[in-house]
C-alpha cells in the first residue's frame, strides 16, 4: 500500500519541483533580459538628473557612486545570487528611476487597482466569452442566436485602447454617464466608505467594459471549438438518447467538458494582466501596474522590472500549479501518473 | 451529396474575404498609387469623397483621395491597400509559427511525457510567466529597422507557450481514447499516432486558436505600434490606428482615419472566423447536419 | 521446452489514489497468474465482476499499462524486456477487440482507416489490389461489405462497428486476440454471430483468444478454459465445463447463481450486496473474500489461499481454504 | 453548473451596477468650488506621489511642487530677457566673476512661520556639497561653489571655484524649467537627504515658502490649498493669488486631455496638436493660446535638429552633412509634421526676443548667403554625392564600393512630435536616394545610445541651453566635452571636434554677460559652425498651450507676455499670481 501513497506523493513532489524550476527559469530570464538591453539604468538616471539640473562635469563619478549604491558594480553572478535571494524574500529593493522609492511601495500603490480592474474584467470576459462560445458551438442553439453572436465577436478585432477611446467619447464625453478617467473621484480618497467604493466602481466600468468586450472573443472562439468537438462525442449522443433535457445536456455535458482547456488558459492569462493593460490604463489614466512596468522598461529600471516581474512570475506559476493539481479532479480522463 | 463536402458556404465566404485581402497586397500597387501611403505625399486632413464634415476646418474632399487623407498626408485608400495585407502578414507569421511550434511541443510533451515532456512544460510555463512587453521592448531595441517579418517573429516568441499548454492538456485526455490504442495495436509509431490520430482531432481547436491568434497578434502588433515601437515606414492597420489615436482623430471628427482601419480589422477577423467555422464543418463530419440523421 | 502462448505470472498493479479527493490507491491486480495455450488454438475466458481486474489484465497484456511487478510472457519472452523489434512483432501477433466499439474509431476518419492503418504498418499487402482483396475477405467473414468502409463511424451501428473490429483483427491474423468484453455492448442478435466468428477463427485460422467477460454464459458457450478473477487474483481455473459445472469456490458459485435462468419457477438468488468501495481497498489480512463468502467459517485461516488443484493432476484449480475439506 | 450559476449572478450584479451608475449621473458634491480652482494638465503620471524631496533622483517637480510650493530666488522672463527678483532681492558678482553676493528679501517666511534666512541658503549649499554628486544640482554646485558664506541674516556670499558669469542665470533664475531649491534648515538639518521623503501631513510637511499648501494627492492628481497666511500677502509684497485651490491632473492621451478641456474640467493644457486645438475651438469658442491666430504656438527653448554622429563615416565629412542638408525641405516638415504650427530654424537657438540680436548678427554678416542652410536643393545634394564617388544603384539608392548609403534616424519613444518630424525627414532622404529609416527607441536606451555615441543620426533637441544669451548652446559643441564612442559624453554627443571653434567658445564663456567683445567671438565661432554644419537645424520647437477662459482670465499670451505659458515650469508661480477669476455671472446664483 505504501507504494500507492508514494506514487501520489511522488507526483506532488515532481510537480512542485517543476514549479520551482519554472520560477527559477522565469526569474533568471528576467534577470538577464533587461541587462541585455543596450541602456544603462544609472546613466539614464544621471542623464535625467542633469537634464533637470543643468550641466554636470563629473557625471562619470556620479554614475559610479550610484552603481555602488545599487550593487551594480559587483560581478554578475553576485548580483544574480543576491537577486534570487531577495526575490524569494520579496525584498524588492529600491527603484533606480524613482530613488529613494522602494519598489515595494510603488507596486503596492498600483497593484490593487490593476488586480481589481483586470481580475474582474478577465473573469467577466471569461464567463461572457465562454458562454457565447458555448452557445455558438452548440448544435441546438436557436438559429437567430447563432447569427447574432458572431457579430458580437467583431469587437475582438478592435484594439482595446481604441475601443476605450470610443467608449469615453460616447459614454463619458457625449452622454456623460461615466467619468472620463482615473480610478476614483478625488473628492473621495480611498477609504472604507461607500462613497469611495461607489466612485471606484463608477470609474471602473468603462475600462472594464473595454477589456471585456475586446477580449471575450478569444474565450468565445476557444470555447466554441471545444464545444463543437464535445458535441460530437459519443457520450453526448448517449445523453441525448437518454432523453435528458436540452438545458441539462448543454450545461452538464457540453459546457462542463468543453470548459477544461479554457480554465488552463484563464490561469495563464494572469500573466498578461500587467503587461496587457498598459494602453488601457494609459487611455483611462488608471493608476495601475501596467504603466509602472512600462516606465520601468523605458527607464531600464532593473530593480523595478525585476521586482514587478518576480511577483508576476510567482503569481502565474502558482496559478498554473493550482490548475494542474486540480485538473485531474475536473477531468478524470487524465491520469496523473504520466506527468 | 451532389456537392463535394469541402464546398461549404462559410468556408467559401471566409476564403473569399482573406483572398481579397491577399489580392489587395499583390495587386494593390497596380490599381492605386500606394506610395501615397507615405508621409507627406498628399494634402492633409481631407475627408472622404462625398462627405463634408460640418464642424471643423477641413478642406473640401477630392476625388483623387476618395477615402480622404490623414494629418501626416497619407492617403487612406493607399494606407488600407498596403496596410491590410501587411497586418494580416504580421498576424499570420506570428500565429502560424506560434501554433506550429506550440502544437509540436504540446503533442510531444503530452504523448512522450518523461523528462522531455517536463522540459517542454517548464520552458513553456516559464515563458508564459514572463511579461512579454519587457522582452519585446528589449529585443526591438536591437533590431536596426523593424520589418513586418521581424515583427511577426518577435510576436511569435510569445505565441507558442499558450498553445503548447492547451495542446498538452488535450493530448493527455485524447491519448487514452480507444482509437489511439487501436492505432498502437496496428503498429503505428508514436509520431504517427500524434500526427495522424491526435492532430486531426485537435484541428477544430487549433483552427480556432489560429483565428484568435492572428487577430490577437495583429492587436499585439498594434499595441507595440501604439507605444511607438513598430515599423514606422511600412503602413499597417495598427500604425494607422495608433496614429489616429495620437492625432486626436475622434475628437476632430476624422472618423475615416480610425474607422476605416478598424473596419478592415473586422473584415480580416470575420474572414478568418468564417474559415474556422467552415473548416470545422468540413473536417468534423459529425457536424454536418445532412448526414447526421443517419445516426 | 515449449512455452505456453501467453503466460502471466504474479501480476501486480496498483492505481494511485488522489491526494485531493482522499481516495485510497486501488489494487487492480494482486498476484494474478494464468496462461493461454496456443497449440492447439484455444479460447481462454477470464470472468469476474466489474472491477475484478479483468480490464487491467487485458491492458497489461496489450502493453498499455506496465505492471508494478510480475511478468507477461509471450511465447516465453518477457514483454517488459522486449526490444523495439520484438515489440513490433508482438503487436503483430497480439491483437484486441474492445468492449466499446464507439471509442475505437477515430471520429475524424472513415471506418476504413482502421484497416488501412494495420495494412500500412504491418505491411500486410504487397499491392493495392491485394490489400483490397484482403480487406474484402476479412469483412466478408463478419458479414459486412466494403461499402461500409466509406462510412463515417457515427453512421455505423454498434454491431457493425464491433464486427469491423473483429474483421480488423482477422485481417492481421495474429496468434492471439484479446477480446475485452466484445459482446457486452452489442445487441443480443449479433452476440452469437460474433461469438461464432471467434470459434471459427480459433478452428480455421488457429487464433487463440483471451476472452474477457463478466458473462459466464457466453464463456460457457465458447471458452475452452476459464479463469475466475476476483479482486485481482484468480480464485478458480480450469476447463470451462468442469469449473462451471462443478464450481469449487464459493465466489464462482455465487457468480453462477447470479445468472438469471429462463425459468420463472426458479428464484433468482439475492444479488451480491456488499460495501464495495470499502471492501475493495481494505488491506487484506483476512481471507481475501471473507466478507463476501457465504460459506465463510470461523475456521478459515487468515491470508490469501493459494491456487491448488482440486485433485492430484487435475487442471481444475481453486483458491479456497475449505475447497478440499468440503464435498 | 456551479460556475454558470455564478456567471448569472455576476451578470445580474453588473447589470444592477450599470443601472445604478446610469441613474446617478451627477458628479458627487465636492468640498470646494470649481470656480475657485485652477486645474492644470499634468503630462505624465507620477509614480512616486508621496515623494516631496526635490533633490532625490526620483523627484518630480512639475506636478505643482515647484510651481506653487517652492519659490525661486529669481525668474527669467524669456520674452524680455529680464531676471526678476522673487525670494532674492539681488545677486551680483565681483569683477572677476568668482564671488557672488546674494541678498534675500527680508520679509520671507516658511509656511510654518519660521523666517527664511541666509542660514537656510548656506545649509542647502552645504547639504548639496556634502552629498555631491548624488543629489540633483549637487554636481554643478560641487563644480562651481567652493564655499557659501553667511554675511548676515539676509546676505550670502558664494565663493566660486572659477569664474562663472552665468552663475545666477543658470542656477537661480529658472532659465529652463527650474532652479536650485532652498530648503528649510530647521526641518532638514538631521535628515538623510537621500532617503528623506519630506512628507508627513501631521507635522505640516512639506514646508516651503509658496502660497499654497499640499492638500491631497494621488498618482494622477495633486491638489494644493491656498495658504492665507502666506508671507508675501502679510508683508504686502503681493496680494494673495486669486485661486483658492490649484490642481494638476493627469488626463492621459492628447485626445482625452483635449476632451477634458472641452468638458470644462481643466483650465490649461500642455502641448497639443493643431488638430486638437481646432477641435477645441470648435467645441468651445473661449479657448486661447499664445497667439490669437495661427500658428497659436509658444516656442520651447530647444529647437529640433537632425543630429549626426560626426565621428562615424561618412558623416565625419562636412560635405556629406551638407548634402543631407540640401535634401531636406523644412517647409514640408513644418507643414506636415506640425500642420503648419512651427517655423523652420536656421540655427540651434530658440527664436526668443533676447536672442534675436544674435540671429541678426549672422544675417548682417551674410552668413546665409555663404551657408544656405535653408536651401532645399536635391540637385546640389546629388552633385556632392557624385563628387564623393556615389552612384545610383538599381533600387535608386546612392552606393559607393557596393555599399548603399543608408542612415537610421532614431527618436525617443515618448516624443511623438519628433517621430513625426523624423518620418518626414526619412521620406525626404529616401526621395533623394538615401536609404533612410526611422526607429523609436525606449527612452532610457535612446538617451544612453546618445551619450555613448551609439547612433548614426537622430532627431533630437540639439544644443538646448540658450535662452537669453548664446553661449550655453554653443558650448555644447565644445571639443572639451568630446568623448570617444563608447565613453559617456555629457555634451557634444555628436563627437564634433573643432579646435578653433572650441577656443572661441571657451573665450566667450569667460566674459561677463553682455560684454561687447562677445559679438565678434560669436560671429567667428558661428562661421565655423555653419561651414561645418555638425548638425542640421530643422525647426523651432513649438508648444501649443491652450487656456480655457470660462473660469479664469489674464493668462499669458504674446500680447500679454508677463511670463511664458508652460505650466510645468517653475515660472508658473508668477502666472498663479496674475490670473484672475472671470467675474461671476450676476444672473446665476452662487
Amino acid at each position: 500500500m505504501s507504494t500507492m501513497r508514494g506514487s501520489s506523493l511522488a507526483y506532488l513532489i515532481r510537480r512542485l519541483a517543476m514549479f520551482a524550476l519554472t520560477i527559477w527559469l522565469g526569474l533568471t530570464l528576467m534577470f538577464l533580459i533587461p541587462r541585455m538591453a543596450p541602456g544603462d539604468p544609472i546613466a539614464a538616471m544621471v542623464a535625467r538628473i542633469s537634464s533637470q539640473a543643468g550641466r554636470v562635469e563629473n557625471s562619470e563619478q556620479m554614475i559610479q557612486a550610484w552603481r555602488t549604491r545599487f550593487g551594480l558594480d559587483a560581478p554578475l553572478y553576485q548580483q544574480y545570487g543576491r537577486y534570487l535571494w531577495n526575490s524569494l524574500h520579496f525584498d524588492l529593493g529600491y527603484s533606480m528611476a524613482y530613488f529613494p522609492m522602494k519598489v515595494e511601495d510603488l507596486v503596492r500603490a498600483g497593484m490593487p487597482w490593476t488586480l481589481a480592474l483586470l481580475s474582474i474584467a478577465t473573469v467577466l470576459s471569461f464567463l461572457v466569452g465562454s458562454t457565447l462560445g458555448a452557445l455558438m458551438g452548440w448544435p441546438a442553439s436557436p438559429r437567430a442566436l447563432r447569427l447574432v453572436l458572431p457579430a458580437a465577436l467583431c469587437f475582438t478585432s478592435i484594439p482595446p485602447f481604441m475601443l476605450g477611446i470610443l467608449l469615453i467619447y460616447v459614454f463619458a464625453f457625449g452622454l456623460r454617464w461615466f467619468p472620463f478617467a482615473g480610478a476614483y473621484a478625488h473628492e473621495f480618497p480611498p477609504g472604507r466608505n461607500l462613497d469611495f467604493v461607489f466612485s471606484a466602481v463608477h470609474h471602473g466600468i468603462l475600462p472594464a467594459t473595454a477589456i471585456v468586450v475586446t477580449t471575450m472573443g478569444f474565450w468565445a472562439l476557444g470555447m466554441r471549438a471545444m464545444m463543437v468537438t464535445t458535441s460530437g462525442e459519443d457520450y453526448m449522443i448517449l445523453a441525448q438518447a437518454k432523453g435528458l433535457r436540452p438545458r441539462r445536456l448543454f450545461w452538464m455535458y457540453g459546457v462542463r467538458n468543453a470548459i477544461l482547456p479554457q480554465v488552463t488558459s484563464l490561469a495563464l492569462s494572469i500573466g498578461g494582466i500587467a503587461g496587457g493593460s498598459v494602453l488601457v490604463e494609459y487611455i483611462f489614466t488608471y493608476p495601475g501596474m501596467g504603466y509602472l512596468l512600462y516606465q520601468g522598461i523605458v527607464n531600464n529600471d532593473y530593480a523595478l522590472i525585476q521586482g514587478m516581474t518576480s511577483i508576476l512570475i510567482i503569481g502565474v506559476a502558482t496559478a498554473v500549479l493550482i490548475v494542474d493539481l486540480a485538473y485531474p479532479l475536473l477531468d478524470p480522463r487524465i491520469r496523473r501518473g504520466d506527468l | 451529396m451532389s456537392v463535394p463536402s469541402w464546398i461549404n458556404a462559410k468556408l467559401v465566404a471566409g476564403s473569399t474575404v482573406i483572398l481579397f485581402v491577399v489580392m489587395l497586397g499583390l495587386l494593390g500597387p497596380w490599381i492605386w498609387d500606394t506610395t501615397q501611403a507615405r508621409v507627406a505625399s498628399c494634402p492633409l486632413n481631407l475627408p472622404p469623397y462625398g462627405f463634408s464634415p460640418p464642424n471643423l476646418t477641413f478642406q473640401p474632399a477630392q476625388l483623387a483621395h476618395p477615402l480622404g487623407t490623414e494629418s501626416s498626408g497619407r492617403d487612406m485608400l493607399a494606407v488600407l491597400i498596403t496596410g491590410t495585407p501587411n497586418s494580416l502578414l504580421v498576424g499570420t507569421i506570428a500565429a502560424g509559427i506560434g501554433i506550429v511550434i506550440g502544437t509540436l511541443l504540446g503533442l510531444t510533451a503530452g504523448f512522450m511525457g518523461g523528462w522531455v515532456g517536463t522540459l517542454i512544460r517548464v520552458m513553456s510555463d516559464a515563458i508564459i510567466t514572463i511579461p512579454s512587453l519587457v522582452v519585446l521592448i528589449v529585443i526591438s531595441s536591437y533590431v536596426r529597422e523593424i520589418s513586418l517579418t521581424s515583427m511577426g517573429l518577435l510576436l511569435a516568441l510569445f505565441a507558442w507557450p499558450g498553445t503548447t499548454r492547451t495542446v498538452y492538456a488535450q493530448t493527455l485526455s485524447l491519448r487514452e481514447r480507444g482509437y489511439v490504442q487501436m492505432a498502437r495495436l496496428s503498429g503505428a509509431s508514436t509520431l504517427s499516432i500524434m500526427v495522424f490520430e491526435l492532430l486531426p482531432n485537435l484541428m477544430p481547436y487549433l483552427a480556432a486558436c489560429f483565428t484568435a491568434s492572428v487577430s490577437g497578434n495583429i492587436l499585439a502588433a498594434t499595441g507595440l505600434e501604439a507605444l511607438g515601437l513598430g515599423p514606422s515606414r511600412i503602413p499597417t492597420l495598427g500604425m494607422a490606428i495608433s496614429n489616429a489615436v495620437r492625432g486626436a482623430a475622434i475628437l476632430r471628427g476624422m472618423w475615416w482615419w480610425w474607422g476605416l482601419p478598424i473596419a478592415m480589422l473586422i473584415l480580416i477577423f470575420s474572414g478568418l472566423f468564417l474559415i474556422t467555422i467552415g473548416l470545422d464543418e468540413v473536417a468534423n463530419p459529425r457536424l454536418r447536419r445532412s448526414e447526421g440523421n443517419a445516426r | 521446452m515449449s512455452y505456453p502462448l501467453l503466460e502471466i505470472k504474479d501480476a501486480v498493479k496498483h492505481y494511485g489514489g488522489s491526494l485531493w479527493s482522499g481516495q485510497r490507491p486501488v489494487a487492480a491486480l494482486q498476484g494474478c497468474s494464468l496462461s493461454v495455450h496456443g497449440t492447439p488454438a484455444s479460447i481462454t475466458a477470464i470472468a469476474g465482476e466489474s472491477g475484478s481486474g479483468k480490464s487491467t489484465l487485458a491492458s497489461a497484456v496489450l502493453g498499455f499499462v506496465t505492471l508494478d511487478s510480475g511478468q507477461v510472457r509471450f511465447m516465453g519472452q518477457d514483454l517488459a524486456t522486449m526490444d523495439r523489434h520484438l515489440r513490433f512483432n508482438y503487436r503483430r501477433q497480439v491483437q484486441a477487440v474492445f468492449q466499446d466499439p464507439y471509442a475505437a474509431f477515430n471520429p475524424f476518419y472513415r471506418a476504413g482507416h482502421l484497416f488501412d492503418l494495420a495494412l500500412r504498418h504491418f505491411k500486410l499487402a504487397a499491392s493495392h489490389q491485394e490489400a483490397k482483396d484482403r480487406i474484402a475477405d476479412a469483412l466478408h467473414r463478419v458479414g459486412l461489405s466494403t461499402a461500409d468502409l466509406k462510412k463515417h463511424p457515427h453512421q455505423l451501428s454498434g454491431g457493425q462497428r464491433q464486427r469491423m473490429m473483429v474483421a480488423r483483427a482477422c485481417l492481421i491474423e495474429p496468434k492471439l486476440i484479446v477480446a475485452d468484453e466484445p459482446v457486452s455492448m452489442v445487441d443480443a442478435s449479433l452476440r452469437s454471430m460474433i461469438l461464432d466468428i471467434m470459434l471459427r477463427l480459433r478452428d480455421e485460422s488457429a487464433i487463440s483468444f483471451l476472452y474477457i467477460t463478466h458473462d459466464l454464459s457466453t464463456a460457457y458457450q465458447i471458452a475452452d478454459d476459464i479463469h475466475i478473477l476476483f479482486r485481482g487474483t484468480v480464485v478458480e481455473s480450469g476447463p470451462t465445463a468442469e469449473v462451471l459445472g462443478q464450481p469449487r469456490h464459493p465466489y464462482t458459485r455465487t457468480l453462477i447463481e447470479s445468472i438469471p435462468a429462463p425459468d420463472p419457477a426458479r428464484r433468482w438468488n439475492a444479488p451480491l450486496t456488499t460495501d464495495w468501495e470499502n471492501e475493495h481497498t481494505e488491506p487484506s489480512t483476512d481471507c481475501c473474500f471473507r466478507s463476501r463468502c457465504p460459506e465463510a467459517a470461523e475456521g478459515c485461516p487468515h491470508g490469501i489461499p493459494g491456487l491448488s488443484p482440486i485433485s492430484e493432476g487435475s487442471s481444475h484449480q481453486v483458491a479456497c481454504w475449505r475447497a478440499n475439506t468440503q464435498r | 453548473m456551479k460556475p454558470v450559476g455564478i456567471a448569472i449572478k455576476r451578470f445580474v450584479f453588473i447589470g444592477l451596477l450599470l443601472s445604478v451608475a446610469g441613474c446617478s449621473l451627477h458628479a458627487p458634491k465636492s468640498d470646494y468650488d470649481r470656480r475657485e480652482t485652477v486645474v492644470f494638465d499634468l503630462e505624465t503620471r507620477v509614480l512616486a506621489p508621496n515623494m516631496w524631496n526635490p533633490y532625490v533622483p526620483g523627484a518630480r517637480l512639475e506636478h505643482g511642487f515647484h510651481q506653487c510650493m517652492i519659490e525661486p530666488l529669481f525668474i527669467l522672463n524669456t520674452e524680455t530677457g529680464i531676471i526678476e527678483p522673487w525670494l532674492g532681492l539681488s545677486m551680483t558678482s565681483n569683477e572677476t566673476l568668482d564671488v557672488w553676493t546674494l541678498a534675500l528679501r527680508p520679509e520671507v517666511k516658511w509656511n510654518d512661520g519660521v523666517p527664511f534666512t541666509a542660514d537656510d541658503v548656506v545649509f542647502t549649499i552645504n547639504l548639496l556639497l556634502k552629498n555631491a554628486p548624488s543629489l540633483l544640482f549637487s554636481g554643478p554646485m560641487k563644480q562651481w561653489v567652493a564655499r557659501a558664506e553667511k554675511v548676515d541674516a539676509l546676505t550670502v556670499l558664494f565663493h566660486l571655484t572659477k569664474p562663472n558669469p552665468r552663475f545666477k542665470l543658470d542656477y537661480w533664475s529658472v532659465k529652463i524649467a527650474n532652479s536650485v531649491t532652498i530648503l528649510p534648515e530647521h526641518i532638514w538639518k538631521d535628515k538623510d537627504p537621500l532617503t528623506f521623503k519630506n512628507y508627513e501631513p501631521g507635522k505640516g510637511w512639506p514646508v516651503f515658502t509658496g502660497p499654497y499648501k499640499l492638500d491631497r494627492f494621488s498618482e494622477t492628481s495633486f491638489s494644493y490649498r491656498r495658504d492665507d497666511g502666506w508671507w508675501g500677502a502679510k508683508a504686502g509684497w503681493k496680494p494673495l493669488p486669486a485661486p483658492k485651490m490649484l490642481e494638476w491632473v493627469w488626463q492621459g492621451t492628447e485626445e482625452m486631455r483635449t476632451a477634458a478641456m472641452v468638458d470644462g474640467s481643466v483650465d490649461s493644457l500642455c502641448d497639443i496638436t493643431l488638430g486638437a486645438y481646432q477641435a477645441l475651438e470648435h467645441f468651445r469658442g473661449d479657448v486661447m493660446a499664445w497667439t490669437d491666430g495661427p500658428p497659436y504656438v509658444w516656442l520651447d527653448p530647444c529647437p529640433r535638429a537632425l543630429e549626426f554622429n560626426c565621428g562615424h563615416p561618412p558623416w565625419d565629412d562636412k560635405e556629406m552633412r551638407w548634402a543631407m542638408n540640401y535634401c531636406i525641405n523644412r517647409d514640408v516638415i513644418v507643414a506636415v509634421a506640425y500642420e503648419g504650427t512651427s517655423m523652420p530654424s536656421k540655427h540651434f537657438f530658440p527664436a526668443y526676443p533676447p536672442l534675436e540680436r544674435f540671429t541678426r548678427i549672422l544675417e548682417q554678416n551674410g552668413a546665409y548667403d555663404r551657408f544656405p542652410v535653408w536651401e532645399y536643393n536635391p540637385d546640389k545634394a546629388r552633385e556632392i554625392l557624385e563628387s564623393k564617388g556615389y552612384t545610383r544603384n538599381r533600387y535608386g539608392y546612392f552606393e559607393k564600393d557596393g555599399k548603399e548609403l543608408s542612415v537610421t534616424v532614431t527618436t525617443h519613444e515618448a516624443a511623438i512630435e519628433l517621430q513625426r518630424v523624423a518620418q518626414v525627414v526619412v521620406e525626404q532622404l529616401q526621395t533623394a536616394g538615401i536609404n533612410a529609416s526611422h526607429r523609436s527607441e525606449a527612452g532610457g536606451t535612446w538617451m544612453d545610445n546618445g551619450s555613448l555615441g551609439n547612433f548614426d543620426a537622430r532627431v533630437g533637441w540639439m544644443a538646448c541651453g540658450s535662452v537669453s544669451e548664446p553661449w550655453s548652446s554653443m558650448d555644447t559643441f565644445n571639443a572639451s566635452w568630446m568623448m570617444p564612442d563608447g565613453k559617456r559624453a555629457q555634451y557634444n554627443i555628436w563627437r564634433w571636434k573643432n579646435e578653433a571653434y572650441s577656443a572661441l567658445v571657451s573665450d566667450m564663456g569667460r566674459m561677463p554677460l553682455g560684454d561687447p567683445r562677445i559679438d565678434d567671438l560669436y560671429w567667428r565661432a558661428m562661421e565655423i559652425w555653419l561651414d561645418e554644419l555638425p548638425g542640421i537645424p530643422l525647426t523651432q520647437a513649438r508648444k501649443l498651450l491652450p487656456f480655457a477662459q470660462d473660469h479664469w482670465k489674464n493668462w499669458p499670451s504674446k500680447e500679454n507676455p508677463y511670463s511664458h505659458p508652460c505650466t510645468w515650469w517653475q515660472s508658473t508661480c508668477k502666472m498663479i499670481h496674475e490670473i484672475k477669476p472671470v467675474a461671476p455671472d450676476p444672473g446665476k446664483a452662487p
